[in-house]
């Protein structure tokens, strides 16, 4: 594979719920390996875009095609089995199984043994089942959580919540990662350390990412590309260095002067 | 994960182990107990019963119990039996035949009662019967109709008549008696005894001659049952066969009457209760149903009984009690004359009753344990249950 | 496995030293047990409220008996039993393929309507008794037959949750939508989840049938389905050992509570029954057990690695 | 004709009936989103107050419109402050447990009244007295009309229109309202959350005497386990309407009464127990909703 290849493309998307619109004929594409942000003040309808995207809501207009096939009428686990997965904004762990047990269940489309090998713990069963702890346990070392691999996930401290989101999105093996917010409320330091482990996630599982973050100094940091999303409708994407001159954006984000 | 597994089998294996211990450990401290307590208690002869006290249909339960009580207590008063005390030890099941099961066990196998008396449904006898007929125990059922019951095994004998024989007896009053031949039959779908007599009345009556118009079902604990009763009044029926419970016909006749019904209603014993007439008001006059006895007979012992049942529960028996009442008698004769206290004892001097009088008519049993005994037709006058006629089997 | 093979030889060594009544509480309490850890797998695990286990256990019963019935060999016993349990299971199937986009409350209100359709439907079918029931079922079931039910049953479920369906099902009661966004097709999982509860329920209602040799549809109504419940929620939803020890708890509960009435000469069994479960949903919500299983609340010596 | 008249007749009264029972479920759904598996208990204890008040008032030998409302109110009232001691005593420490937890509870209520009541009152089912006279309002033909019909169904609707104006057009109801969409907000805007939940539970027990006593005086069967069934049915009624929407109480109970009748009456009796669960597996299925209710996507 070459870079430069489009690994997600929005066409034309329009969305309404009632009278609102949300999202109005949003299109861009994003390339493979690449990291870009999304960014826009509350309520532009980025969540959206990642709903959308991973099937939870379906457009009123337009589409989106992930590697060249249309991802309509697809439902979630379906689109995370061809290679999509994501964090969520309000953090949605499975909060009182182990944190071991939170990645397992994301390597869920990578086991192959049938239910007679559980039941009767057959060497291919006892086999896959180490072979995908360690994958996992490899996983929360990257983002130095093996420690806590037996606690239930909520007794984390927040951060490492929203940390292990995203090593329970990269477990499904995905190729393209959506993270919604991963940096919200961490302190500098924690979020400095993120932006080193999204760098170094993407360049070592060689995914895609796509995020929405309010931080500045993260998405200045991190992205290739910028999108910035204002009442549904994109008004500025490029460069980083490119987006902080815009007019546009800035209107939007500190309002007209008048 | 492995270290879970072998956890958890430990954990299981010493469970079990620890909790059938248990068990068989109490059942030695138990078996011990009783066995002390049977010393003392040589004077006393215990009888078991298993009634619903509790339940949807704990009233009937508690009609039977209650008659027997009385007859114990009376018989006690006259120095029980060989100068041994009756004992009763009722165990109630809920109103649930798998409850019945565990209390006939326990009577058996912990209270070491020498018969079981119980119970008014034929479906928690049918549950009881296996059990009472494996551990060679006697057991008379009080209320059950449906035949299956005594053809479990030979230790099972009922009061009560059953199914076949109750549901011909109003057959062949409305069409020799009243001559009617049109008529529509309104059964509760939920209640065994209901459609039991439904089926039986129905196949007696269209063999001889008479015509069913309509079918309908209603379920035990509706308030509502208007939508049927008008479907019945759109077939013109001369009568309504309404087999069930009184505790819905009541209600029933009040809304047929509402309707503009003004036909006869009849059904089976369980009308017999004042309840009927209470909460049916005027509309159960002029209505009949087959029943055991005629409450105001004039039989001296029909009379000591409702009198005796008044005075000490401040209410008319039921026809569940009336049964209650005999079934007591019988046991009471049974185990008088019976070579010893073991079940088949009893058994054999239960096969050979003869004549037997109770308030429920003169009780011999056939070959199947069930009573052979005379249906009475009664009609409901001023409130009243007026005698009309003695239907023999 | 090992536990599963000495549980059951264990009981059929000692079966006669057990007096009849507790070997008949024993089997009920085993039955129980099948029937607990069936609804729990569906509620406890899975996070699907259920009302409506005793018409799946109904099915079970039926099925089963009926074919005892027509073959009364007690060597078929076995494949009774499994039929139970393929019938129910299949009407797990059934129901729950249109019914699981359903959530929370309304789903458990579809299953209550489902299990009271189920009981309205035996009521009208004269062939199996209707109303009246069906008597004389062959007497199989024995404490054996039902410990190893039971110790299968539990081993199923423990070695099920071993594995990525289990997680998958324990991952739907968390959270649903996370649960699709690690891939998880939480619509297959729900209705695997319902039929295999199902499925023991079915033989759970099987061992029941031929334990009480008769049946009717008065037997299965949603008081029964509440029994179970209660007994899954006292143990704590989701731990196999704690509804395990609450079914039994709760089959010996009523007969405990006995000699009460006996000496009181009124029936107060039902009242603290109903009493102690109010109670102890106030003190103790998240039921005896919690999501804890018993033996991790043993202090084992740890093992030097 | 005759007979489809007097059908339709029928299934509005016997639909009133589980409306009005119906409305008290969706009260409370409403608000907790609890259901209150107690509530047809709570409807068999308002008619068991209604059978001893007039016994002891001997209201029974001069039956009359002022009878009526004097047990009315007084069974209300009482079921009133019972339903303020299950809230208080059962579901509100729960309230932030799990909701199996709060069901389990109910379960339990419902249980505990039961047996409570087959100890109290006895198992043996008892007679309403009669409180006011039935007299026919109209006959024609064979189909007929009396003012038990009228009475039933004008309560209802009576009840319905004053509950729907008290929660849409009073500060209580107001702040029901925000109790319902989120109950943290609403404690934090000032809201006296605990009171007003005990108030409408208050509210929801007394809909369940009225119905009791209605009941009683239309179908004078009483007895401990009379609120189990009518109440599943109605519950039913409440979930089809879409529950928390007291018009579709009303009208789902409307549905179930007539849909039942027809049924019984063209189709089979026997099966008439299968409808009400039918209709409301079916009606979740096309629109788990019901008729009202508003459909709330999960927020992600």
């Amino acid at each position: 594979m070459t870079e430069g290849k489009k690994i997600l493309s929005f066409d034309h998307l329009t969305m309404a719920f009632g009278g609102l619109k949300v999202l109005t004929d949003v299109h861009f594409d994003i390339e493979e390996h690449e990291i870009v942000s999304m960014i826009g003040p509350n309520g532009a309808g980025k969540t959206t875009v990642f709903n959308i995207t991973t099937g939870i809501y379906q457009p009123n207009r337009g589409s989106v095609r992930f590697c060249g096939n249309e991802l309509k009428n697809r439902s979630t686990y379906e689109i995370t089995n061809m290679g999509i997965s994501r964090t969520f904004q309000n953090i949605r762990l499975f909060k009182d199984l182990s944190v071991l047990h939170n990645v397992m269940i994301a390597s869920h489309q990578h086991y192959r043994y049938n239910p007679l090998q559980s039941l009767l713990q057959t060497k291919a069963y006892r086999a896959e089942e180490k072979q995908q702890a360690e994958r996992c346990m490899e996983i929360l070392g990257i983002f130095g959580l093996s420690h806590r691999a037996q606690e239930q996930a909520k007794h984390l401290p927040y951060g490492e919540q929203r940390k292990l989101e995203i090593v329970r999105a990269l477990a499904t093996g995905a190729k393209l990662l959506l993270l919604d917010e991963p940096a919200a409320g961490m302190n500098e330091q924690e979020t400095h350390g993120l932006m080193d482990l999204i760098q170094k996630v993407q360049q070592q599982f060689q995914v895609t990412i796509l995020l929405i973050e309010h931080d500045m100094k993260l998405v200045m940091g991190i992205s290739h590309r910028i999108i910035v999303l204002h009442h549904g409708e994109i008004i500025a994407q490029g460069k980083p260095e490119h987006i902080r001159q815009d007019k546009k954006v800035i209107e939007a984000y500190l309002g007209k002067p008048s | 994960m492995k270290k879970t597994s072998i956890k958890m089998s430990i954990s299981t294996a010493l469970f079990v182990l620890f909790s059938l211990n248990a068990c068989t450990k109490k059942n030695d401290a138990t078996q011990q107990a009783s066995t002390d307590n049977a010393k003392p208690a040589a004077s006393e002869i215990l009888i078991g019963s298993v009634l619903s006290i509790t339940g949807p249909e704990a009233t009937f339960g508690i009609s039977s119990k209650n008659a027997i009580d009385m007859v114990f207590e009376k018989q006690n008063a006259l120095g029980g039996i060989d100068g041994k005390k009756l004992k009763l030890i009722n165990l109630d099941n809920q109103s649930k035949p798998e409850e019945s099961a565990i209390a006939i066990t326990k009577l058996i196998s912990q209270e070491k009662v020498v018969a079981v008396l119980g119970e008014v449904a034929s479906s928690r006898s049918i549950a009881m019967a296996p059990i009472a007929q494996s551990n060679q125990i006697p057991m008379l059922s009080t209320g059950a109709t449906n035949p299956k019951v005594t053809q479990i095994g030979d230790f099972i004998f009922r009061t009560s008549f059953i199914d076949p024989f109750q549901g011909p007896v109003l057959s062949k009053f409305i069409l020799e008696n009243l001559k009617l031949k049109k008529v529509a039959i309104f059964k509760d779908i939920k209640n065994d005894y209901s459609m039991g007599l439904a089926q039986f009345f129905k196949e007696h009556f269209e063999k001889n001659g008479g015509q069913i118009v309509t079918e309908q079902s209603y379920s035990a604990g509706d308030i509502d049952f208007k939508a049927q009763l008008t479907a019945i009044r759109s077939k013109k029926p001369e009568f309504v066969y309404l087999p069930g419970y009184y505790t819905d016909i009541g209600l029933i006749l009040r809304q047929a009457r509402e309707l503009g019904i003004k036909v006869a209603f009849g059904g089976g014993d369980g009308w017999d209760s004042p309840k009927l007439f209470e909460i049916g008001g005027n509309a159960s006059e002029g209505c009949y149903f087959s029943n055991h006895y005629s409450a105001d007979a004039q039989d001296p012992m029909v009379q000591e009984f409702v009198k005796d049942y008044q005075a000490k529960y401040g209410s008319v028996p039921d026809a569940l009690a009336a049964l209650g009442y005999d079934s007591a008698l019988i046991i009471i004769q049974a185990i008088r004359s019976a070579k010893s206290l073991s079940g088949p004892d009893i058994r054999d001097a239960l096969k050979v009753i003869k004549d037997l009088k109770g308030v429920t008519g003169t009780i011999t049993f056939n070959e199947n344990r069930d009573p052979i005994k005379s249906a009475v037709v009664l009609k409901i006058e001023n409130g009243k249950q007026a005698y009309v006629t003695t239907i023999n089997p | 496995m090992i536990a599963l093979a000495a549980a059951t030889i264990a009981t059929y060594l000692l079966t006669p030293y057990i007096s009849s009544f507790y070997l008949q509480m024993l089997t009920l309490a085993g039955i129980n047990v099948v029937l607990a850890n069936g609804l729990n797998l569906i509620s406890g695990i899975t996070g699907q409220l259920s009302l409506g286990h005793a018409g799946f256990m109904a099915i079970g019963a039926y099925a089963s008996a009926y074919f005892s019935l027509q073959y009364s060999d007690p060597n078929y016993f076995l494949l009774s039993l499994l039929l139970g349990g393929l019938f129910a299971g299949a009407f797990g199937l059934l129901l729950g393929l249109p019914t699981l986009r359903l959530k929370g409350d309304y789903l458990a209100i579809v299953t209550l309507g489902f299990s009271e359709m189920i009981r309205v439907l035996f009521l009208n079918m004269g062939s199996l008794g209707g109303a009246r029931g069906l008597p004389q079922i062959p007497h199989h079931t024995n404490l054996t037959w039902v410990v190893f039910a039971a110790a299968a049953t539990l081993f199923f479920i423990h070695r099920w949750m071993n594995s990525y369906f289990g997680r998958a099902f324990l991952a739907i009661r968390e959270d649903e939508m996370a649960a699709q966004s690690c891939g998880v097709n939480t619509t297959k999982y729900k209705v695997m989840s319902f039929s295999l509860g199902a499925f023991f329920a079915g033989v759970a209602g099987a061992l029941f049938a031929h334990q009480l040799t008769y049946i009717s549809p008065s037997i299965f109504t949603f008081t029964k389905s509440f029994e179970i419940l209660t007994m899954v929620v006292l143990g704590g939803l989701g731990s196999l050992s704690g509804a395990t020890f609450s079914a039994i708890l709760l089959t010996f509960l009523p007969e405990v509570l006995r000699p009460l009435q006996q000496i009181t000469h009124i029936d107060l069994r039902m009242i603290i029954y109903s009493l102690l479960l109010i109670i102890l949903m106030l003190t103790r919500p998240t039921g005896i057990m919690g999501k804890r299983e018993i033996w991790e609340l043993i202090p084992w010596p740890k093992r030097k690695a | 004709m005759e007979n489809f008249l007097q059908h339709c007749i029928n299934g509005l009264s016997l639909g009133s009936i589980y409306a009005l029972i119906a409305l008290g479920y969706t009260m409370v759904f409403g608000i907790l989103k609890l259901i209150n598996f107690a509530h047809g208990d709570v409807y068999m204890v308002g008619a068991f107050v209604g059978y001893y008040l007039s016994a002891f008032l001997g209201l029974q030998s001069q039956p009359s419109m002022v009878s009526f409302f004097i047990v009315l109110v007084t069974s209300m009232s009482v079921c009133a402050i019972l339903g303020f001691l299950i809230e208080r005593i059962a579901y509100r420490p729960l309230r932030s447990s799990p909701r199996i937890t709060a069901l389990i509870t109910a379960i339990g209520m419902s249980l505990l009244l039961e047996y409570v009541a087959q100890l109290v009152f006895g198992p043996d089912p008892k007679v309403f007295p009669m409180v006011l006279e039935r007299r026919d309002l109209f006959q024609f033909g064979e189909v007929s009309l009396n003012n038990y019909h009228a009475l039933i169904v004008s309560v209802s609707l009576t009840l319905m229109l004053l509950l729907r104006f008290l929660v849409l057009h009073t500060k209580f109801g107001k702040a029901m309202r925000a109790i319902s969409e989120d109950i943290t907000t609403a404690s934090l805007l000032g809201i006296p959350t605990n009171r007003i939940i005990s108030i409408t539970f208050m509210l929801g027990a007394a809909l369940a005497g009225a119905a009791g006593v209605l009941v009683g005086t239309v179908y004078p069967r009483i007895d401990p386990l009379m609120g189990v069934i009518p109440g599943m049915k109605a519950f039913s009624a409440a979930v089809i309407g879409g529950i928390g929407n007291f018009p579709g109480a009303v009208l789902g109970g409307i549905i179930m009464g007539l849909s039942e009748e027809m049924v019984a009456a063209y189709i089979s009796s026997s099966y008439r127990d299968a409808l009400a669960f039918g209709l409301l597996i079916f009606i979740l299925l096309v629109k788990p909703s019901g008729f009202f209710g508003k459909y709330q996507p999960e927020k992600v």
